[in-house]
């Protein structure tokens, strides 16, 4: 369970360091928040962690999906919140976090965010990160590469992804008031996806190397 | 009579909006503010949301105005969350949010049922200002 | 940039519009809230409309938007006592005033002229939140 | 001038005594704030009148058509704000209320109203009471009755008016929201308009009998 929260812990230092950077992206086609939205949800993330005893990965999950729920407030927030809490049930009564179950979490939390926002991939959209980087990962995973390898083929899909939305128009969300002009930016969303695969990306890495 | 729960991602908005739509409407018509964060922040919460369905109903049904995009996918989560019999006796309607609400208030003042107070909400859609 | 004047009968939504269009405008957009009654009662000033479309022109034009039948009187009152050059360049919009404001600040912002911004407030009839 | 700054006190003393009617009536099929609206700008009317000192009739009424439009609220400020504004037009430089003046004011005030609220009578609204009144008004004049009688068949043609109301569907306004329903009640602001008239009509009978 400790290192489930610490991996939670990495995700919410990495969105809480990039606070201002993810605010920006939001400002230039969004409402300039989603850096603050996801900072404040992952503040109390961690305030809820540290009170909490979750019993398993799945009652870990639950918690973040809950508490970004009704903290994060911007469209991120259900839908994030969704995602987690879907990685929840498909992590019920697990204790321990090996690939398959981070395939069936990925997968989970995409089947979560396009159920709760309709969206698809190209829409540009946190999907837009998070589908690639799941595809990545299976297929990683398929070739019998590590857990590390398959995530750091993850973020690297990610990190693709993340530039992929620079050149597609919004049709979901904020940023498509802006129709057209909304090209030429990456998506605020598919940036933090980005950037908390790389965080447990990283996460792994350390763990595996301190085995 | 039909509750109605008024998700703005502003809580100035979602209450002056109650306000302005209470003055349509009969004195014991639920109108409930769902704006913004438990902290005053702007944005919505599914879970102050739901709390406010629960209040608004009073076994007629809640209709559910929302004002933009995300406050649709809160309002969603919401129902979700929702226990099964008032989750089918709620609904969202796409209507403009203060438009809606006030012609809702006036539908559900009057005794409609809920699928002719959604109607009306979305009605509003249709209401010409000049 | 087109400024934005929002009339309501409530200085809360009003106030709380500007706050959420504020969010998606560039820094320099004008929206000028113009809700209730100098002594905070819920209802329509021309004067104080008046007053905000003066405010929210910087010389290319002002939309402006209104919640309630009512307030489209005031505001076109409030047109009718402005300056004939300046009443000229204001422009009351057909809209559903949150939904037309927030798109509306989206498009002055990025430098369209009146005609787009009206416009664009008015097509927000069509935008649909399910 | 004193006897047209007497008279608009006739009118808002009417007016603030019957608050609660007027509020009442629009409870019914509006809002509740009829009668409150209408008394917050006669009770600023008041005030204005005290402190200043218009030059005409046409000062008077100017005041009178400002002051309700910044402070009555309901659609019934720009209304009767415009309605004043417009029978000022006609009473600049006047000073003599005369039969002649009341029927061009009359006038005057109903196109106000048409161009502002774009209704026509039969729509449930104070013009359902002005417009028989202003002809009503006409009519005795055409038949030489003297100025007192010809308001009071004014105030009449007024009252039957608002009688009308009751039995038709507002189109305009916000009873227009209720549709068929808002039959068998009277309208809020051809009872206002009825009001003002009648009290207009006491006071012109009390002059003429001071005469
Ligand atoms: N319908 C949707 N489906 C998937 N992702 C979405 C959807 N709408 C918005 N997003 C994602 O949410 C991000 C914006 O989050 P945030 O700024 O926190 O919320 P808001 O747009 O409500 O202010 C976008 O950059 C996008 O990635
Ligand atoms: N478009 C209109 N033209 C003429 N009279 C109108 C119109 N709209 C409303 N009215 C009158 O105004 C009265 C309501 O005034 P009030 O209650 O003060 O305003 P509101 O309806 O904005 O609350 C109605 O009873 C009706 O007589
Ligand atoms: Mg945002
Ligand atoms: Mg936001
Ligand atoms: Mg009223
Ligand atoms: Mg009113």
């Amino acid at each position: 369970m400790a290192n489930v929260i610490a991996a939670i812990e990495a995700l919410a230092d990495v969105i809480i360091a990039k606070k201002e950077f993810l605010t920006e992206l939001d400002a230039a086609i969004g409402d300039a928040d989603h850096g603050i939205n996801m900072a404040r949800g992952f503040e109390a993330v961690r305030a809820k962690l540290a009170a909490a005893n979750p019993e398993d990965i799945g009652g870990v999950l639950k918690l973040v999906g809950m508490t970004l729920i009704s903290t994060v407030g911007g469209a991120s927030g259900p839908l994030y919140g969704t995602a987690f809490m879907r990685a929840a049930v498909v992590t019920q009564g697990k204790a321990i976090l090996d690939a398959a179950t981070i395939a069936q979490m990925l997968s989970a939390a995409i089947g979560g965010i396009k159920d709760r926002g309709k969206a698809v991939r190209g829409e540009k959209t946190m999907l837009d990160a998070l589908e690639p980087a799941y595809e990545a990962f299976i297929q990683a995973m398929d070739k019998g590469e590590s857990l590390s390898k398959s995530l750091q083929a993850a973020t690297k899909a990610a990190a693709d992804g993340v530039e992929y939305t620079k050149t597609i128009i919004a049709t979901k969300g904020r940023a498509s008031y802006l129709g057209e002009r909304s090209i030429g930016h990456q998506d605020a969303g598919a940036t933090s996806t980005y950037l908390m695969l790389s965080a447990l990306t990283a996460f792994a890495q350390e763990q595996s190397q301190a085995v | 009579m039909v509750g109605i729960v008024v998700v703005s991602h502003s809580a100035k908005v979602a209450e002056g909006i109650c306000e302005l739509a209470g003055q349509m409407a009969s004195a014991g018509q639920k109108l409930i503010p769902a704006g913004g964060m438990a902290d005053g922040a702007i944005g919505t919460d599914a879970y102050r949301i739901l709390a406010a369905i629960e209040e608004a109903n009073t076994g007629d049904g809640v209709l559910v105005m929302v004002d933009l995009g995300s406050a649709v996918l809160s309002a969603e989560l919401a129902l979700d969350l929702l226990d099964e019999t008032v989750k089918n006796q709620a609904a969202i309607a796409d209507a403009p949010i203060l438009e809606g609400t006030v012609a809702a208030a006036v539908a559900a003042s009057i005794g409609q049922p809920l699928v002719s107070v959604v109607q009306t909400a979305e009605g509003a859609r249709e209401l010409r200002k000049r």
